[in-house]
């Protein structure tokens, strides 16, 4: 019989407000059980976020998910779990030790954690026991005991069981086997809880209506169904994590709804590496494609000569960076801020590139489209900034619009604008004054469509140069251009009230800064005025922003500070004024790190 | 005025451009380059072959093979990448819009180097491109280094020895499943003209890896790639001919002991074995040849291989018909219901 | 008959003071002619320099040639020639027409150049008609007609004949064919212009004595001397412009002195491509050799993923990067200092490099063999930043002084210390608390000496981690190890008179600089101090340059002004202090440009 | 005390060893994993062939694959490097130091697709070294993409199908001069057991191109590089057996039809041909017979190619005995008379 040893009483009763944590050992099936809480919350109404700490392999190693559920919409990660699950025999000691005082414990009964935590509260479960009673299939065994956990938790917490059957069904649709094994586990467990659990600790979950016409969907997923209502036509790829399922979804959904008569409207293309996978860009960029891929630092690095050559050449298609812990192989399956130099500053000589830096999965669906027309529009590689956090973990958003204003292509002449022109034009010549050239696309149908592109010095007309004017001139267009670019980008999200002090952020970290604000507000009477960072170059906003401020931080996640960096690099005559907030140990950023660190940095102003 | 005839109309092919309309500018290789000889090749073969300007594109590395394509047929597009990499671009460039007729040139320091990664990547996926390797074992533009295929023992200028295999391309090709691979010599004008037609007309990808020495760096005793040492040890395998499609006298030649291969085209070469008799359908007779040959120090010339029975990449991918580049809103953005859909099940 | 119609009549003489400029095409053996002027007059003991500006491509394209001869020693590049030999007549038109008021003119009689330039010193020689007579053989014109512009300078401006003839035997030594058919021309030359020229310019060569002790050499063959005194092991590399000669250099004077019992004690290799090279220098690097390798911009970018490792797993190595005008393949034979952002922060994620920076071949000679040492002693990759200037051009140099410091070769345990230890010992473990760890080399015959490496996260033990805590902590301790290298990397060269103004510049813009500033403080009496970087990441001093000063300027060849930008973003607080002095057209620096600059700048402030 | 058996010493090896003192940190791959299979091997052959930890190094790239350094030998040097780039860390260490034996461990994603050049150019070069290719056709690591080793008609786990021609590693490295060349699957252990310490104590580069399963990603129907397909469709060229120099009995057996081959250092291989006549020193038998199986869906096994003529490349760049690593100032600094005579020439 289970016991429940409650050092903190029934001291009331706490509404979808905990950080639930869960303990497996990866390629267990815990991914499906802990979808299927996750799920279930959602669909009760409950604001919530699942975030995944997975090892760099395939199985059997540990694996930790976190959910998180509160009713005012707090999202962000949080240091110390509310309730823990401990099904891994290999971290159940550390997991136990390292939970916070008076947390929920749930764990299987024979590892005989009773003991250790006399301030937790604990709910032994025999799982192993269980499930010989459940499943009959000694294979299946280690794959459905985690569905026993969710039986529990479910029970405990009051989960709405028509929500948990709902969310099993989505979350195997179109296994109806795996879904009739899972399922009387799952109930079995309910049972066994409701029949031997005495509820001490004081989390409940209660139908809610926070979620109406919300999703829950990946960074990654979010991406892909931007590119492919953004037109993209060719995507290359080489696998790494965390960016894999970015193109695996993509060429799914161009599967399912890009078709024509029985032909694909698209390439999907696994390169033989990121090299290869950005010079199929370049060639089809060049050859008038929107053009895509998705990687993570290595690859971009790998990608490093051919991304100049792009800049130089001119030649658009986009790249997203769904950055993981580096430097080097680093840590693969960790998040992190930290290319934001490799990115901005790609290649050898003076290059800079145009990167827009979504936050959220609705607002990199909408910059994966916007990414495509302003390559096209500005001629140039454009990064897309994610993260593992945000490509890889599971966020409520709002469902996505579609997009109704057209493809922006840029300045293409055609062969009627070529007739016009007398076939007299220069791929290279400045002739808005806005420093972004014409183009052609190869296939038109001209005598004086065709122009010679390549990496060496060039004249206006495409001809080898190695004049110094020539050069020089060439050169100046392109930071002209980029200047042009500072309008055309993604503008910053600023919230000004005129405080003393600003932040300025970007990407995944505005949840925790969000819930950082309202605490520093409320508990610690500091307010700032905040700057979401949404591209590079950074527009007039931005610096308007740190003019009008005494004091600035740029709270990011990488150890060198480099969006302060890059800050400082740009707009130098600021620089005094930034400080830097960072956080790189390769987890998510949480609301209590952010307000630590601003009020020991406000306190010594 | 009567009685004087009209000034002869300039010649000119059935799309009705002269042969000078396929120049480039001029080259800026040394005088007497091997590479020189290719290029003169190709725009021979443009003008022999009808090529629209427009619908063909040209495709380089880096190095004096890859500076190349500035000098013929300026009215096409053309890329001058980065080294070695010139087989990405050329893929990325095939999937924006398979319509274009394609041609890269590389050099042997650019493919078997540097971009031997992206060479053998190509030759499996049978990108629709004739891949022209101008071959002098040597790096022309950096002066002189060996490259990855030049022969064991031979020597530099001043003096330094080879000791490394060399790598055989055309080996590597059929070994890979390349459908059209061809040993040249850049000297040999009469089987270069024709199976640089045979290589355009050829559906996927034809290698073409051609002896074309560099005068300026690897032209001495001791070289196995000089233009005295190719035309001592060349073995011609083939007399090769060219019929285009348009061409109603095939039917009655008199194609006696040739070997005739049609291609996807309509268009037909034509091959007579000379002293060998070789089947170059057969790819293990291929490899065999190849391999009998690979420290002999002859360099037999012709048709090594070739089978037109590979899917093109683009049709292995089942890629529609119109280039990508070219598709409208309506056919590239889904419909709102698609997005409908989608946010239904996420929900 | 040549005529000499002087519009500037012989207004006195000009001793040891012109810059003499030759167009040639490349590949006709103009190289030999050139050099044996400028050795010449380093022979006559007059202050020299050489610029060849030379295109991409191996033959028959335009060239030139520029020697500066200087009494003073002013020896940087000046925008305009005294004296033009014109012997392209592709050019030829354009060279005239670009010549300076009063300049001198050489040139092929036939190109009737005459009508041109009135202002101008015309002397016209049949160049043709000479070599018919002088040299028989008809293959050979081509090559030896330059020999007969050294013969008509020679006699035209006085130089020394056993200088000329010294300095064609040092040119072509150990090829007395080559001299026997090249002497006489020249000598038929000499003796055609006695008899033909009337001297009308002011120009004139005397022999003085400010080369004693000197030596005329190439930047890339004193860095390969230095690498070679400094102990280098392996040497792997890739052909790149201009950078190839350092490591044909390096193998020729390894061949010739480091042979012992007939076998190499050093490894020089022709790797396949860039990233196969800097492999190799990590695969040698972590298995105690001294690597090395050089290559240029495009390379940088190529090696940039295997930078990050050796960054990450701390492997010693050394890369020298002979910049050449980027982005891309840009200009292979033009210089630029383009490569410092993407040099200093190479690779993806969190990396600062250690980067010296010569400027002159003495100080690539030493600081070759510094960055071997360095590289060992921070176990981190050392970078050489040098430029086609100062690599491929010709520079007087004081001789180089031999090392007798010994080889500095870090903290490495043998099967002594280990044992010492009882074999307890942690790879990334931080025992000095300057961020460098002990490590031991591949092949130590210890039990316990062997440690797993690699780019993936560890503890100080060098075991597999994925940790929050053993992340951040490693990625601190290799921050520290970058403060620890700030006290260790050369420092830089100040003079400081206390003036309001302060100039920041580094490499090849010295000699720019150091006539400017005399420029600039004798004709318009703006005094400036002077700080010369030498490294990064930048040492104390350089701080208290630039916080010691009211306004700071930074001269550099790019664009962006990348160094300001490494500063601004190292040293925020001084960023308003810094102003960019940019020059990117692909030639070296005058000292004019930074005069012009200057003088505009200080009156705005 | 007298009387009772002394406790029996644990056997050890010629070093005083132990198996275990050849053990690696717990494996974290997949129950079932071919690659522990494999590790398991070289366990065995590093005890067999008595080799001393401290003189062993192990090296590999990114992957399943390429973790299984840490799996085995824990008392040798180990560089897990950058994906695809374990040739040129190998290259680089043997430069440094000529004395380590190393092994390189290798997937096919990492081997055959970002890593296919520096394997090609490594083959040229006849490093010291043994290249073990865990060979699954599938990207293990990244979650079961194809790899280039994936045979034509192939299918994944979601059915998707490979269009494209299997790269046969076995084949190139035969093509580019490699001498030894052996095709294994990892279930055959006495097989694997005897080619492991055949490869480890050949002089110059062996290549094994080890059929290992993925059971998570690979091991279904519609695989060709599934337990139950490699089973069914390996093909044992030969029986084999390895001598080491030291056994005395070697010269006493009895070596029937078996062909013998003696390495450099002294021991001895024994191939007996089963079903076919086969000849492994024979490079054109060679070929043809890989060429001759590519695409039956046969895995021919066993040593395909074996001749240890060509130099090492340490030797071919004539480097001397001491490794480099070790070298002091007295032989690494040249003289200051050399820096007089260089100044000398300069002045
Ligand atoms: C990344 C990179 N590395 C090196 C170079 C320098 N480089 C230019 S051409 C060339 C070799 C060219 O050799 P090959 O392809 O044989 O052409 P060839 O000049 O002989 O025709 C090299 C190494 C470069 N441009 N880019
Ligand atoms: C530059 C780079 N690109 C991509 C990756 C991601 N990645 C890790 S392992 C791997 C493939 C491994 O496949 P294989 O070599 O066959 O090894 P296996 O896991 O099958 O044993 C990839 C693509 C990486 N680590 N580095
Ligand atoms: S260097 Fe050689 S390859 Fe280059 S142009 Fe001259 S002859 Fe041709
Ligand atoms: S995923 Fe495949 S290759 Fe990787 S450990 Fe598991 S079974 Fe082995
Ligand atoms: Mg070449
Ligand atoms: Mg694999």
């Amino acid at each position: 019989m289970a016991t429940a040893q409650a050092s903190e009483a029934d001291t009331g009763t706490i509404v979808n407000d905990f950080v639930l944590h869960v303990a497996t050992a990866n390629g267990s099936g815990s991914q499906t059980s802990n979808m299927v809480l996750l799920r279930a919350l959602f669909g009760m109404g409950i604001p919530v976020s699942g975030k995944n700490l997975f090892p760099s392999n395939i199985q059997g190693l540990p694996t930790w998910f976190t959910i998180r559920a509160n009713k005012d919409g707090w999202i962000a990660r949080k240091q110390d779990a509310d309730i823990v699950v401990c099904m891994n025999s290999e971290t159940s000691d550390e997991d136990v030790e390292s939970a916070r005082e008076g947390a929920v414990l749930i764990y299987e009964e024979s590892l005989n954690l009773g003991e250790k935590r006399p301030d937790c509260v604990h709910y032994a479960v025999p799982f192993k026991k269980l499930i010989a009673e459940c499943c009959p299939d000694l294979r299946l065994r280690k794959l459905v005991i985690n569905m026993l956990y969710v039986g529990v938790c479910a029970q405990l917490f009051g989960f709405d069981m028509e929500e948990i059957k709902k969310a099993l069904g989505t979350q195997l649709a179109g296994k109806q086997k795996a879904i009739d094994i899972n399922l009387p586990a799952l109930e079995f467990a309910y049972k066994w809880a409701e029949e031997n659990l005495k509820k001490v600790d004081p989390f409940r979950v209660e139908r809610m209506n926070a979620n109406e016409g919300k999703i829950i969907i990946e960074g990654n997923a979010a991406a892909a169904l931007g590119l492919m209502f953004g037109g993209v036509t060719v995507v290359t790829w080489y696998p790494i994590t965390p960016s894999s399922s970015l193109c695996e979804y993509l060429e799914e959904y161009l599967n399912r709804f890009r078709m024509k008569d029985g032909k694909k409207t698209f390439a999907v293309v696994q390169a033989e590496d990121e090299i290869a996978a950005v010079g199929m860009l370049a060639g089809a960029g060049w050859a008038g494609a929107r053009a895509f891929t998705s990687t993570s630092g290595p690859g971009i690095s790998l990608m490093n000569e051919f991304i100049g050559l792009a800049y130089f050449a001119e030649i658009p298609f986009v790249i997203c960076n769904v950055a993981r812990t580096g430097p080097s192989t680093g840590l693969p399956t960790r998040t992190m801020q930290g290319d934001i130099i490799s990115l901005f500053y790609a290649s050898h000589g003076d290059t800079k590139h145009v990167v827009v830096i979504p936050n959220t999965p609705k607002e990199i669906f909408e910059m994966a489209g916007e990414a495509l027309n302003l390559a096209e529009e500005l001629q140039t590689p454009v990064f897309i900034l994610s993260d593992l956090d945000l490509g890889m973990n599971y966020w409520m958003s709002d469902r996505f619009e579609y997009p109704t204003e057209p493809f922006r292509r840029g300045k293409v002449l055609g062969k009627d604008e070529l007739e016009k022109l007398g076939g007299k034009w220069g791929r290279y010549a400045d002739v808005d004054g806005d420093g972004i050239p014409y183009r052609t696309i190869p296939g038109t149908d001209h005598p004086r469509a065709a122009y010679f592109t390549r990496g060496t010095g060039h004249t206006p007309q495409a001809t080898y140069s190695e004049k110094p004017t020539d050069w020089k001139n060439n050169m100046d267009r392109l930071a002209r251009k980029f200047e042009t670019a500072k309008n055309m980008v993604p503008k910053p999200e600023i919230k000004d009230n005129g405080h003393a002090a600003g932040l300025i952020y970007f990407g995944t970290t505005t949840e925790a800064i969000r819930e950082a604000c309202v605490k520093l507000e409320t508990k610690h009477n500091l307010k700032l005025d905040l700057c979401r960072l949404r591209a590079f170059p950074f527009s007039q906003e931005v610096e308007d922003f740190i003019n009008k401020h005494e004091r600035v931080y740029v709270v990011e996640l990488n150890r060198d500070g480099q969006m302060r960096m890059a800050l400082n690099a740009e707009l130098p005559r600021f620089s005094q004024k930034l400080h830097s907030i960072t956080h790189y140990d390769g987890m998510p950023l949480t609301a209590d790190e952010v307000v630590e660190a601003l009020v020991k940095r406000e306190r010594e102003v | 005025m009567a009685g004087t005839a009209a000034p002869k109309p300039p010649e000119t092919n059935r799309v009705g451009l002269q042969k000078k309309d396929y120049a480039g500018s001029k080259s800026t290789l040394c005088i007497g380059c091997g590479h020189d000889l290719i290029t003169a090749r190709i725009i021979d073969a443009c003008y022999d072959l009808d090529i629209k300007p427009e619908q063909f594109v040209k495709l380089s590395g880096i190095g004096c093979s890859s500076k190349t394509p500035a000098y013929f047929v300026s009215r096409s597009f053309s890329f001058n990448s980065v080294h070695g990499r010139m087989p990405s671009i050329a893929t990325g460039t095939a999937l924006a819009n398979r319509t274009l007729k394609m041609i890269g040139v590389s050099g042997d320091g650019d493919t078997a180097n540097i971009g031997i990664g992206q060479f053998v990547h190509v030759m499996r996926r049978n990108l629709d491109l004739v891949y022209v390797v101008e071959n002098n074992g040597v790096y022309g533009l950096t002066k002189g280094q060996f490259s990855a295929t030049a022969d064991k023992g031979s020597k530099l200028k001043h003096g330094a020895v080879n000791h490394m295999h060399a790598i055989d391309l055309c080996a590597l090709a059929v070994e890979l499943g390349c459908g059209f691979v061809a040993r040249l010599f850049a000297g040999n004008t009469k089987m270069m003209r024709q199976v640089m037609q045979a290589a355009m007309a050829f559906e996927g990808l034809a290698l073409l890896d051609i002896v074309s020495p560099c005068v300026t760096f690897n032209n001495h005793a001791g070289s196995t790639k000089s233009f005295p040492y190719a035309k001592d040890n060349e073995f011609a395998l083939q007399d090769i001919g060219f019929v285009p499609a348009y061409d109603p006298q095939y039917e009655e030649m008199d194609h006696g002991d040739e070997r005739e291969i049609t291609l996807g085209d309509g268009s037909h070469i034509t091959i007579k074995a000379l002293e060998k008799d070789y089947d170059p359908t057969n790819r293990l007779a291929a490899l065999n040849l190849l391999a009998e040959y690979h420290e002999s120090g002859k360099i037999p010339t012709g048709i090594i291989y070739i089978n037109e029975k590979e899917p093109r990449f683009v049709d292995q991918i089942n890629m529609c018909d119109t280039p990508l580049s070219r598709l409208k809103e309506d056919v590239a953005r889904p419909s709102k219901a698609a997005l409908e859909e989608v946010m239904n099940e996420l929900a």
